[in-house]
């Protein structure tokens, strides 16, 4: 692939100079030198033409050639892929692995291993990308796309979403951590074991903290850490703050009239600045939650409410969809 | 006003209007016959039959300028051009984007089942990244 | 196109005292092809127009194959059959009309023209009985299908088409009905004689379109 | 416009009789006119009003993207000013800008005809247009919408911002596409002088006939696709709703099936500019000539089965990939042709060194490295790299602000002694086109390689590590800017001030030379009989002759 990006470049770059060369050689020799100059009647040789077409389309269809076989190649994944479910949302991205643990916007894989993500999305098109991977599908709702890398190197690489899809559009990044096989085997008993610690040196920007368990528990566990559960009851009594039984999905009347529906974004708003939108009916008494919360956290909350519906459908951790293993083989 | 002249009885007319009664006739008992994968064929056939009756005699197209008959042959050509494309995108896609389960779940045709294409890894690193993309620490 | 034919005969405003040429194109034969051509061209933008639509009910039909067979066993057979006999006979008539224009028998046209009007109205009322068993039996699009004859996934996408499809239709009925009322008026004003008739024809062109497409429709909505 | 017969009085030289600007100096007598000329001068008004309004929008983004974190305004301004810029960029200046204003103006002086086809027909289109416009720009007074000009669902189905106005907008503005379509297209088969066969059109004339083919055959199915997204905000019928069975990508291949038709629709009149000044200023047969005419048939016709190449990672099949893939290395051959016949053209040419011609450097650059990069982009194992990310930005920009601007201040320095029978100062022009190739490529170059190293398009922030190259480019923009405004007073002052110039001052032997600059309302006294081959310069003999003389 990266021979083919060059060659690519390549002729690109020598074809729009050679153009660009020609034409100011050709300004320089046949400048108008009086201004009643007549020219010659010049009418190409049809082997010339014929030679414009064939040259830039022989060019063109050697590319197709093997920038198709490479295609291929990045639609099929091996038969001995392993598999990850992957899940978009507005804006971030739910790793679950077959058996196991679930994460938020960090996916860990084991390196000279192919992965094969199945991927789907829950609201907008997404699209999944890692720039170093040289990867990038579509992640669309109601469908299933797939993608596989296979990582040569253990390292970090940033993940980011290519197709437009809101706000957060931007900042719907994730990173994908490339552990040694072994340190992978590890971490996976680890997260069985629910001993998981950071393995993950210093705190960066990128640095989310893996959840612990499923989201819907981290984020119960955060609603008490931060006092959520202070103004906000679960059971459906109406305390200071509006209860969290149901709210998902809700349609909320505000204090200025307008009636907002209850989804991710609005929930996720009112924590960062719950000043924008009051619930007709109380004060606006919530503090801000933005630069407390980390991006995963607020998501592990946001799902907890979800979760909390009286006929409790939205319960449990998201488990991957079904599927079949990798057919051909 | 070039065919002025020659103008000829309205009797062509009536006989096109047959023809299409007969057709509609044809096209309502097979439609109702269920005759499986030939049913789509034949419809579509007949309904070209009947559209070319109508756009040749009702629409006088026999007797007009080529630019006029390129116009409306050209409208067919795309047309068939966005639905053959369009439909072999749908027919041809990855075998599991809709699967079994989803609440709109259809049943993936058998002739899909087929085997992916033999591949070989391409032999190029893929995890290296890019020139000029700054190493993550 | 024959050149010399085209050679402007001098000043402008001399040119005969045809009312209807207009003062750029160079004979009444050429003014009438332009319109033709423009016509035909028109036509062209509304094939592609309904293209798309095929096209969707192409792909979903693809995907849902079952669900839009059951669908369209559901559907208003007879309304549809009739309404394609309507149509056809609606698409003679003004054929008919035209030819009457050509041979110089106003009376006749406008008559025939009437006769389709009538046949329009016909068949915009036979849609209106088949929307209303529809509305009431909740065969309708996304998200209001309710019907109990067929719990099919991809169902109410039949619905959605069949109401696009022929709803645009109906609008180019509608469209094509004031067209032709117009058309009528001013045949029984005189307004088209033997040696020019180029709008009577060109409405009659966009009624047979209208006509065109519902040749298609009906077997894709309610037959297979 | 409504000074030249106090001007004309001043400088004592009367032209034989009323130019089309001076026939009748109401403001009714424009609004209400039938003549060709005058509105593809109202067309000219409009795009460039919009051009400004779409690079305001356009400046904005980049002072933002100064920062990678928030910045002067927040991520839902942005999202909205890149919907706006993209919407007005394309449906509002870009696809009327060369055929409405040039085309319009000058495809009839070019076939010898007193006017198009359909005068009236000609006139609603202008006003069709400036009602989708107020509609758009009602939409973006009320908020504007967030989607992105290409409106993808389910996104846009859903999105609450204020997207059914800017739709609605966008189908009317189709209507008006479609109008001047027909339009040409009949003009071009009916109304040709005496002598004007098929292959002795002006290149620029095919070039406008390709593009209106485009404009008839795509356009309704956009029309048809924003529809269906009206309706499904409206009233949730689901053709595209995924929970209810509809597919997202199907919304894709009925929008590309028009739009990308709709980039030739905007390139193939950029073409058609170079191809009539490339053989003005080398004053020089056009190298195969046929060629050229044939290639712009080719663009418009295979232009069409590309489409899919803007969904390669978007779900589609494998298949389709491979389909479309090799498809669109066809384009690439009909562009490649037409630039080796226009270099051709200069061979053995004279060649002066004007304002036009600046931008014909300009454009082959553009286009060559523009169009290079967009077939590297069909090529589809690199295009899953390359797919949404500024790189793709910066390829489309090369051919849109690259190639067509190009041509579109090629076309306005061209014509403008034409148009309005003033000439500008060469001077500024020349600075101007430096400033602007310059500031373009300072502009678009570091997006090619911000999107090489991973950059995706429409972010409001970004990874830290892509700054240094997005300053660069909002560098380059602020000179584009720059430059545009330098052409702006120049050009204004010249409507004004600006001396009065020959009948053919590039001495070109283009067929809408024939008559005066500006021309008479009827365009010609007298049909000319054309006896030569558009721009043919072994004589100095006119390329026609008048019918009865």
């Amino acid at each position: 692939m990266d021979r083919l990006h060059y060659f690519v470049i390549l002729t690109t770059f020598v074809m729009s100079t050679a153009v660009g060369l020609t034409a100011i050689f050709f300004f320089i020799l046949y400048r108008r030198r009086s201004e009643t100059q007549t020219t010659p009647h010049i009418e190409p040789a049809p082997l010339l033409e014929a030679a414009f077409v064939i040259i830039p389309l022989a060019f063109f269809l050697l590319w197709w050639v093997m920038g198709y076989r490479t295609a291929i190649g990045l639609a099929t994944p091996p038969a001995d892929a392993m598999d990850i479910y992957v899940q978009g949302k507005k804006w971030m991205w739910k790793f679950a692995y077959p058996g196991g643990p679930n994460s938020v916007n960090v996916l860990r894989v084991p390196s000279g291993r192919p992965v094969r993500l199945l991927m789907t999305s829950r609201d907008v098109i997404h699209s999944f990308y890692v720039p170093e991977f040289r990867v990038k599908q579509d992640v669309l709702p109601g469908r299933y796309s797939q993608v596989w890398f296979q990582a040569v190197e253990p390292g970090r690489f940033q993940i980011l979403c290519a197709e437009y899809c809101g706000a957060g559009h931007s900042i719907m990044r994730g990173e994908v951590i490339v552990l040694k096989a072994e340190e992978y085997e590890d971490w996976v008993s680890a997260q069985h074991r629910g001993l998981a610690t950071k393995q993950d040196g210093p705190p960066t920007a990128l640095d989310f903290a893996p959840p612990l368990g499923n989201l819907v528990d981290q984020g119960r566990r955060l609603a008490q850490e931060q006092g959520c559960v202070k103004c906000h009851s679960v059971d459906g009594s109406q305390h200071i703050g509006p209860t969290w039984l149901d709210l998902y999905g809700r349609r909320e009347r505000l204090s200025d009239g307008r009636i907002v529906n209850v989804d991710e974004g609005y929930i996720t708003e009112s924590m960062m600045d719950p000043f924008a939108k009051i619930v007709d009916g109380f004060k606006p008494v919530m503090p801000s939650f933005a630069n407390k919360l980390a991006g995963p956290e607020v998501a592990a909350i946001v799902e907890y409410i979800k979760s909390l519906q009286s006929d409790a459908v939205r319960t449990g951790p998201s488990e991957g969809p079904a599927y079949a293993p990798v057919r051909g083989r | 006003m070039a065919e002025n002249g020659e103008h000829h009885s309205a009797l062509p007319y009536f006989l096109v209007w047959v023809a299409l009664l007969i057709l509609t006739v044809t096209t309502y008992v097979t439609g109702r016959m269920h005759l499986g994968t030939w049913a789509l064929p034949l419809a579509m056939i007949i309904a070209v039959t009947k559209s070319l009756l109508v756009i040749l005699f009702f629409m006088h197209l026999w007797e007009q300028k080529g630019a006029n008959r390129i116009v409306i042959a050209t409208s067919f050509v795309f047309v068939a051009l966005i639905i053959s494309l369009t439909v072999a995108d749908v027919a041809t896609r990855f075998p599991l984007s809709t699967p079994a389960g989803a609440p709109f779940g259809t049943d993936i045709p058998a002739e899909l089942e087929e085997t992916a294409p033999e591949y070989q890894p391409p032999a190029g690193k893929i995890g290296e990244p890019p020139r000029g993309v700054p190493q993550p620490k | 196109m024959s050149e010399a034919a085209a050679l402007p005969p001098g000043e402008h405003p001399a040119r005969g005292a045809d009312p209807h040429l207009a003062h750029h194109f160079s004979s009444l034969e050429r003014q009438v092809d332009a319109s033709r051509l423009g016509m035909w061209l028109f036509l062209c933008t509304e094939v592609l127009l309904f293209a798309g639509l095929f096209t969707g009910y192409a792909v979903y039909r693809y995907s849902f194959p079952i669900a839009f067979a059951a669908s369209a066993r559901t559907s208003e057979i007879w309304a549809g059959t009739l309404n394609t006999v309507v149509l056809i006979t609606s698409s003679l008539t003004v054929a008919l009309a035209i030819h009457f224009v050509r041979t110089g028998r106003q009376r006749a046209a406008v008559v025939c023209l009437l006769i389709t009007l009538a046949f329009a109205l016909t068949f915009l009322g036979i849609k209106a009985i088949e929307y209303t068993a529809h509305f009431h039996e909740h065969q309708l699009p996304g998200r209001y299908y309710r019907f109990e004859g067929v719990r099919l996934p991809g169902a109410s996408m039949y619905w959605a088409l069949y109401f696009l499809m022929t709803g645009l239709h109906g609008l180019h009925v509608l469209i094509g009905m004031s067209v032709l009322g117009v058309i009528a008026w001013r045949t029984s004003r005189g307004y088209y004689t033997p040696h020019y008739y180029v709008g009577i024809e060109l409405a009659g062109l966009y009624w047979h379109l209208v006509d065109l497409i519902w040749i298609f429709l009906f077997p894709l909505l309610y037959l297979i | 416009m409504r000074q030249s017969e106090e001007d004309r009085e001043k400088l004592g030289a009367p032209p034989a009789h009323d130019s089309y600007l001076t026939d009748g100096t109401t403001v009714m007598s424009w609004l209400n006119t039938r003549d060709h000329k005058r509105v593809g001068v109202m067309f000219l008004a409009a795009v460039v009003f919009f051009l400004f309004l779409g690079g305001v929008f356009a400046l904005a983004i980049r002072m933002k993207l100064l920062y990678p974190g928030p910045f002067l305004f927040d991520a839902l301004t942005y999202n909205r000013l890149f919907t706006l810029h993209g919407v007005t960029m394309i449906f509002l200046f870009m696809i009327p800008a060369i055929p409405s204003a040039f085309g319009n103006f000058v495809l009839p002086l070019m076939i010898g005809a007193r006017d198009v086809a359909f005068p009236r027909l000609n006139l609603a289109s202008f006003y069709v247009y400036l009602a989708g416009a107020v509609l758009a720009i009602w939409a973006m007074v009320h908020g504007g919408a967030d989607t992105g000009w290409t409106f993808y669902t389910p996104y846009s189905t859903t999105t609450p911002t204020m997207l059914f106005p800017l739709l609605l907008g966008v189908f009317v503005l189709g209507f008006s596409s479609i109008m001047t379509g027909i339009n040409f297209i009949v003009t071009v088969h009916t109304l040709r002088a005496p002598g004007v066969g098929w292959m002795r059109l002006p290149l620029f004339v095919w070039s406008i006939y390709a593009t209106s083919i485009i404009q008839v055959l795509a356009t309704p199915v956009l029309g048809l696709t924003v529809l269906l997204v009206a309706l499904e905000r409206v009233l949730q019928f689901g053709i595209f709703d995924p929970a209810r069975g509809g597919d997202p990508v199907l919304f894709q291949h009925f929008f590309w099936f028009y739009s990308h038709p709709a980039v030739y629709i905007m390139v193939l009149p950029g073409m058609a500019v170079i191809s009539e000044c490339v053989a003005t200023f080398s004053r020089k047969n056009p190298f195969g000539y046929k060629a050229i005419a044939f290639s712009s048939l080719g663009i418009a016709f295979v232009g069409f089965f590309t489409w899919g190449h803007h969904l390669f990672v978007a779900g589609q099949s494998v298949f389709d990939n491979g389909v479309f893939g090799v498809l669109s290395m066809f384009v690439g051959i009909f562009t490649a042709v037409k630039v080796f016949n226009w270099v051709g053209t200069m061979y053995r040419g004279a060649i002066s060194f004007k304002t036009p011609f600046a931008y014909i450097c300009g454009f082959l650059f553009f286009l060559v490295f523009g169009g290079m990069t967009g077939v590297a982009l069909a090529t589809v194992a690199l295009d899953v790299h390359w797919h949404d990310t500024y790189f793709v930005v910066a390829h489309f920009h090369f051919i849109m602000v690259g190639a067509v601007i190009m041509a579109f201040l090629a076309a306005l320095h061209y014509w403008f002694p034409k148009m309005f029978g003033r000439t500008y100062h060469e001077g500024w022009g020349l600075v101007a086109a430096s400033l602007i190739i310059l500031g373009f490529n300072a502009t678009f170059i570091p997006q090619f390689l911000l999107g090489n190293n991973g950059m995706p398009r429409r972010y409001y922030q970004y990874p830290e590590h892509f700054q240094a190259l997005n300053v660069a480019s909002t560098a380059g923009a602020t000179l584009l800017g720059f430059g545009f405004v330098i052409i702006f007073i120049y050009l204004l002052i010249a409507l004004r001030w600006g001396p009065r110039c020959e009948q053919n001052p590039w001495r070109s032997k283009g067929f809408e030379w024939l008559t005066e600059s500006p021309p008479p309302t009827h365009n010609f006294d007298r049909i000319p009989h054309i006896t030569q081959d558009p721009h043919d310069y072994r004589t100095h003999a006119p390329s026609g002759v008048y019918a009865d003389v």
